[in-house]
C-alpha cells in the first residue's frame, strides 16, 4: 500500500480546493448570497480527502450536514455545487436542496442529510444493494461524533455486522456536536470504542492527517470489499469554525480553538510533500493558484445561472 | 377466477412481483421461517431463500433506511413492520428522508420502495398494536399511501406499489386478512390514484376505506331492506386520492357518509370531507357531510369496549339513516 | 404592559414555572450554554443550573422518553426538540408511550410533560427542517397540542402546558420568534381548548393557526381598504378544538376560509373545515368552505421558490376575494 | 450479602407464583377466556424474581410485553392480574391495558410495554426523577435480547451513563425475539458485551438460577443507589412456551426445549433449598398448595368480576 505522487498531489490540491470553496462560501453567506444555513468544514479537510480517496470510482458515499468536503472530495463539481448554495437552477439540486442535501448521484455521493445519523442506515441500505447485487462497490458512510448517539447508528451497526455489509462507518469526530463537547454526549472514550459492541473492528486514527485517514480507511475499504463485512473508523479532528452560520462559541476558549489551528491538515500536508520531495513549493504554489481560479469561476458560474422558475416549483415530488 | 383470502391474493401478489423482478425482495422482522406476524409471508423463505425474504433484527428505523439506501442504489425494496403503530419507530426514514430525498435532490434520484403493514383493532391488541393512521403519512410529500379492501384489490395494489417509482405506504388491515374474494387467474395491476365504486346506489354515498369498506357494504344490504339505496367508495389509495370520483357520487346522490377505523378527529376522512366542500359539489349537498369514525381514544382492550371504539356495521346503518332524516 | 418578542414572552413563561415549581426542568440539544439553537433558553443554565437545564445528547427518542419516566414519577419535564422534523425521531415515545400510558393504565398514571418544537419554513433551512405538521399530533389520542401564535398567547399558554398534567405537544413558530407583541407585567395563564378571536369582523371568517395568524391579519388590513371586513379566528389550540368558536363566527359570516402552513392535503384544516360543514354552520354557509395552504411539496431552498410553497399576504386576500366572488 | 431462609423462600414462592399464574394463563387463553394475545414466562422465573428480590420496596421497574412474572415480583396483586387479562373492570387497567400494558403504580411498576424497547428510556426517566428528587430509589429496567437492537437502548444507556443515573438494566436474554435467534439478531457474543459501549459495567448471569440473578442484580442496585452509575445486567434463560398464542416453533428444535427444560429454575431451586435446609420437601409443598389455592381465588375473583360499562369507555384518557 503505497501512494503514488499523483495520488499525493490530488489529496493536496482536494484538501486545498475544499479550504478555499468553505472560506468563499463563508464570506458569500456574509454577504447575504446564501440563504439559510451552512456548516464549514474548515480544519476538517485530511478527513473528507483521506477517507474518499480510499475508494474506487464506482463507490458509493453518505454524507452530512457538514458535506461540502466530501462532495468535492467524491468529484462533485464547484460550479454546481456553489450554483446550489445561491439557489439556482443550474445547482445540483436544481436549487431545491440548499446546502444541507447535495447529492451527486453519478458520483456516488449518495446526499448531505439534514437529519443528524440519517444517513447512516441509508449507506447501510446501498451496501446491503451492493452484496445483492454483487457489484463489488463499497459504501462510506460519514458522520459526526454527536450521531453516534443516534439510536439509528446503533441498529445500522448491528445490522450491517450481522449481514457482512461492504460498508465502512467513518466518524468525524470533530470533538463538538454543536455544542456539547464529545464528554459531555458520549459515555465512551472513543467512538471507536463502540465498535467492540458490533464485533467489527474499531479504529481510530489522527483525522488531520491526510495520509493515516487514506490508510486507516483503505483497510477497510479493502476488508468490506472482500466480503469481511464492516469497520468503524474514527478521524479526530477539529472544526475551526462556529458549527453554522451564527456561534459565539461559548462552549469552548479560544485557546482550543487556536491550539488545532496549529494542527491544520494542509499545511502540514505541503510540509510534508514538499520534505518527501513530492514536489517542490512553487509546484504546490501552482495547484493552489489552478483551484483558486477553478473556484473564483465556479462562483462566476454560480452567480450569472438562472434562478428557477416557480412554474417549476412542484418538479420532482414523484418519479 | 377463484374466491381467494386477502392474506392469499396479497402474497400472491408478493410472489409473482419476486418472480418477475430480481430486484425486489422483502425485510422484516421474522418474515422468513415465522412467515410474518399474520403469516403473510408464509412459504416465500423457502422459495425465494434468506437473500431474498431478510429476517432483520428489531430495528424499525434502520430497516425502513436501509430499504431507502437500497433503494437509491437501484433495489426494491418492501419492508414489513409488524404492526401498524410500530411505524412510528420509523418514521424519520419514511417522511423525512425517503419521502422527500427525490426533490431534495433536484429530482436526481428514486426511491421505489413499499412500506407494508397491518392495522387496526378488533383483535383484543390494545393501544400500542390497533391503530390505523394511514391518513398521517398522507399529509407528507413525496410519499404514496395505498389502503386496499378486498383480495382483488391487494393483489393489484400491492403489484402497483412495487413497480412505483415511490415510496408507498401500504397499510393492510388485520381483520381482512381472513376475508374472501374473487381474484383473476391471469396477471393484473390496479393503478395507483383510482377510487373504485364499490356498489353503485343513489341515495346516500358512503366512503370508506380498508376494513370499513366490508362493513360499509354489509350496512348498504341491511339498508336496502328498508328501501335506501347505498353507493360505497372505497378511495383505495389516500395519496393520489381520486377525488373526483367521490365528488361524482356527492352530486348525485347529495348526502355523504364517510367511515374510517380510527380516531375520526384530524383522520383522513377530514381531508375527504373537505375537498367535497370545497368543491363543486357543496351545491349540491342535502345535509352537512357526515364522518363516522373512532372515539378519540387508546384502543382498550376488552372486546366490548373495543368494538365499541370503533364504527359496526350497526353504526353506519344508524348513521345514514340520520343523515337521511 | 409592556411589548415583548414573542421569544422573551416564551422564555419568561418558562422561567415563571422553573421558578414557581420545582418538579419543573427542561432537556434538550443545547439547550444549556448555547441557549438552543433559536435561543429560547438563553441565560436560564445560568440561573438555574446544568441541574435543571439538561443538555442532552443528539438523542431524541431517548430524551423523549425520559421526560414520559420522569412525569410518571412525580416530575414535570419540559423537552426542547430543536426542529419540529425532528418530532419523527420521537413519535414512539410522545405518541405510542406518552399519550396513552395514562388510558392503558386505566387512568392510574399521570404523565405531566410539554414537548416544545419549532416548526415552519421561511429560513431556508429546506425540507428536513421547515415542515409545520401538529395536526398530525392531534389525531393521537391523549395528546394534547397548543400553537400560539402571539407574544401574548405563547406566554400564557406555555405556563398552561407546564401545569397540564397531560402530554402536551407545543408548536412554537420560528418566523415568530421575533414578533413583538403586547405582554401583561401581571402573571396569568391561559386555557388550553379556547380559540381567540384575533380580529372582529362580519363579511368573512379566516381561521388560520401560528404565523398565518399574523399574515391572515395583515391580509385583513389590506381588506377593510376595499370594504370587506374580516374575522380571524385562531385556534390557539388544536386539541382541545374549539369548534364552537369557530362554528359561532361562520354562522355570522357565512364565509371561511381556514389557512394553514404545510400542505394543505391532510393537514389540520381539513379537521376545520369537516367540523365546520358536519355541525349547524352548515346551514349558514353561503359558499364552499376554503382551504389555503401548502404545496404538496417537501420545502424547496430557494427563497423565492420557498416563498410561493406557503400562503403569503397577497395569496390570503386574494382567497378572500375568491371566496367573496 | 447474605439471603435470609425468609428471602429464600419468598424467593422461592414467588417463583411459584409465576409458574402457576402463567400455566393458569395459558388454560385460560385455551379456553377462549382471554382476548388478544399473551406472551407468557414460562421457564424464566428466576430472572423476574432473583432481579426484583435484589430491590427495596419504593423501588420502581419497568416491564415488557413478557411482564406477568415481574408484576408478581413486584408485589403485584393476582386477583387484579387476573381480572385484567380477563378485561374486567376491577383488573389493574380497568379491563383496558390486557396482557401487555398492566402496571401497578403503588407497588413501583411502572407498567409492562407493547413496544419492544419502548421502557427502556421511560425507566432512565423514572432514574433521572429520583437523581433529581434525591428520593434514594432505584429502577430496574427489564427487556429482552431482541429489545437490545433497538434504538433506543442505544439512546439510553448512553444516557443513563453519562449522567450516573440510579438505574439497572436487565436484559433477559432468552435467546430468541419472537422467531430470530439471538445470533441472528445481535452481532456481538452477549448482550453484556456492549455494556463497554457504554462505560458501565456488564455482568453475565446464569438466569436460571434465582440467587446469581439476585446477587448480579443487587451489587448492581446497590452500585446505582450509592449514585455510582447504571449497570448493565444479561440473564441467560430461555422461553418454554411459543411467543405468544400462536408459535409452530419452526424456528427451534424439540431438543433444544428439552434440554433447556431441565434447566428448571424452580426445580432446581427446590432441590438447593432442601439440600441446604432451608426446608423440608412438606414446607414447600405447603408453600405450593397456598399458592395454587390463592391462585384459584383470583381465578375466581377475576371471572366474578363486573366488565367495564361502555359508558366509562373514555374514562381514563386525560387527567
Ligand atoms: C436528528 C437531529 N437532531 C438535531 C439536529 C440539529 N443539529 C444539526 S448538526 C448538530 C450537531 C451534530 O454534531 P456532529 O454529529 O458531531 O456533527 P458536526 O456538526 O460536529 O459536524 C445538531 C444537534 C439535527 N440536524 N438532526
Ligand atoms: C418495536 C416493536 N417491534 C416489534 C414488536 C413485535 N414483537 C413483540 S415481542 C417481539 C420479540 C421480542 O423479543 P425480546 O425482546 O427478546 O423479548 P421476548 O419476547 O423474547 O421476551 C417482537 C418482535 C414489538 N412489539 N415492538
Ligand atoms: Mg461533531
Ligand atoms: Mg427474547
Amino acid at each position: 500500500m503505497e501512494l503514488t505522487a499523483e495520488k499525493k498531489l490530488w489529496m493536496y490540491k482536494k484538501m486545498y480546493e475544499i479550504r478555499c470553496f468553505e472560506l468563499e462560501v463563508d464570506k458569500l453567506f456574509k454577504a447575504n448570497m446564501i440563504w439559510g444555513t451552512c456548516h464549514l468544514s474548515v480544519g476538517e479537510e485530511a478527513t473528507a480527502v483521506g477517507a474518499i480517496a480510499a475508494l474506487e470510482e464506482g463507490d458509493m458515499i453518505t454524507s452530512t450536514h457538514r458535506g461540502h468536503g466530501h462532495c468535492i472530495a467524491k468529484g462533485g463539481k464547484l460550479p454546481q455545487m456553489f450554483a446550489e448554495l445561491l439557489g439556482k437552477e443550474t445547482g445540483y439540486c436544481r436549487g431545491r436542496g440548499g446546502s444541507m442535501h447535495i447529492a451527486d448521484i453519478e458520483t456516488g455521493n449518495l446526499g448531505a442529510n439534514g437529519i443528524v445519523g440519517g444517513g447512516i442506515p441509508i449507506a447501510t441500505g446501498a451496501a446491503l444493494a451492493s452484496k445483492m447485487k454483487k457489484d463489488g462497490k463499497v459504501t462510506l458512510c460519514f458522520f459526526g461524533d454527536g450521531a453516534n448517539n443516534q439510536g439509528v447508528f446503533h441498529e445500522s451497526l448491528n445490522i450491517a455486522s450481522l449481514w457482512k455489509l461492504p460498508v465502512v462507518y467513518v466518524c468525524e469526530n470533530n470533538q463538538y456536536g454543536m455544542s456539547v463537547a464529545f464528554k459531555k454526549s458520549t459515555a465512551a472514550e472513543n467512538v471507536a470504542d463502540r465498535a467492540a459492541a458490533y464485533n467489527m473492528p474499531g479504529e481510530i486514527v489522527d483525522g488531520n492527517d491526510v495520509e493515516a485517514v487514506y490508510f486507516a480507511v483503505k483497510k477497510a475499504v479493502d476488508r468490506a470489499r472482500k466480503g469481511e463485512g464492516p469497520t468503524l473508523v474514527e478521524a479526530k479532528t477539529y472544526r475551526w469554525l462556529g458549527h453554522s452560520k451564527s456561534d459565539a462559541n461559548l462552549y469552548r476558549t479560544k485557546e482550543e480553538i487556536e491550539e488545532w489551528k496549529k494542527k491544520c491538515p494542509i499545511k502540514r500536508y505541503r510540509a510534508k510533500l514538499i520534505k518527501e520531495g513530492v514536489a517542490t513549493e512553487e509546484e504546490l504554489d501552482k495547484i493552489e493558484k489552478e483551484v483558486e481560479r477553478k473556484i473564483q469561476e465556479a462562483i462566476e458560474y454560480a452567480k450569472n445561472s438562472p434562478e428557477p422558475s416557480v412554474e417549476d416549483i412542484a418538479d420532482g415530488v414523484y418519479a | 377466477m377463484a374466491e381467494k383470502l386477502y392474506i392469499e391474493a396479497l402474497r400472491e401478489g408478493l410472489r409473482e412481483e419476486l418472480l418477475r423482478d430480481e430486484k425486489v425482495f422483502l425485510l422484516g422482522e421474522d418474515i422468513g421461517i415465522y412467515g410474518g406476524a399474520f403469516g403473510v409471508t408464509k412459504g416465500l423463505v423457502q422459495e425465494f431463500g434468506e437473500e431474498r425474504i431478510i429476517d432483520t433484527p428489531i430495528s424499525e428505523q434502520a430497516i425502513t433506511g436501509i430499504a431507502v439506501g437500497a433503494a437509491i442504489a437501484g433495489m426494491r425494496p418492501v419492508v414489513e413492520i409488524m404492526f401498524f403503530d410500530f411505524l412510528t419507530l420509523a418514521m424519520d426514514q419514511l417522511v423525512n428522508q425517503g419521502a422527500k430525498i427525490r426533490y431534495m435532490f433536484g429530482g436526481k434520484a428514486k426511491v421505489p420502495m413499499v412500506v407494508r403493514a397491518p392495522m387496526g383493532c378488533g383483535t383484543g391488541a390494545a393501544a400500542q398494536h390497533s391503530q390505523s393512521f394511514p391518513g398521517i403519512f398522507a399529509h407528507f410529500p413525496g410519499l404514496k399511501v395505498v389502503m386496499p379492501s378486498t383480495p382483488y384489490d391487494v393483489k393489484g395494489l400491492i403489484k402497483a406499489a412495487i413497480r412505483d417509482d415511490n415510496p408507498v405506504l401500504f397499510a393492510e388491515h388485520k381483520l381482512l386478512y381472513r376475508v374472501k374474494g374473487e381474484v383473476p387467474d391471469e396477471e393484473y395491476v390496479l393503478p395507483l390514484g383510482k377510487a373504485d365504486i364499490k356498489r353503485k346506489g343513489k341515495d346516500v354515498t358512503i366512503v370508506a376505506g380498508s376494513i370499513m369498506v366490508i362493513r360499509a357494504l354489509e350496512a348498504a344490504k341491511e339498508l336496502e331492506k328498508e328501501g335506501i339505496d347505498v353507493e360505497v367508495i372505497d378511495p383505495r389509495t389516500l395519496k393520489p386520492l381520486d377525488m373526483k370520483t367521490i365528488i361524482d357520487s356527492v352530486k348525485k346522490t347529495g348526502r355523504v357518509l364517510i367511515v374510517e377505523d380510527d380516531p375520526v378527529s384530524f383522520g383522513w376522512g377530514a381531508e375527504i370531507a373537505a375537498g367535497i366542500v370545497g368543491s363543486e359539489a357543496f351545491d349540491y349537498l342535502d345535509a352537512p357531510v357526515k364522518r363516522l369514525g373512532g372515539l378519540d381514544i387508546p384502543i382498550p382492550y376488552n372486546p366490548n369496549l373495543e368494538r365499541h371504539a370503533v364504527p359496526q356495521v350497526e353504526d353506519i346503518v344508524k348513521a345514514v339513516k340520520d343523515l337521511l332524516r
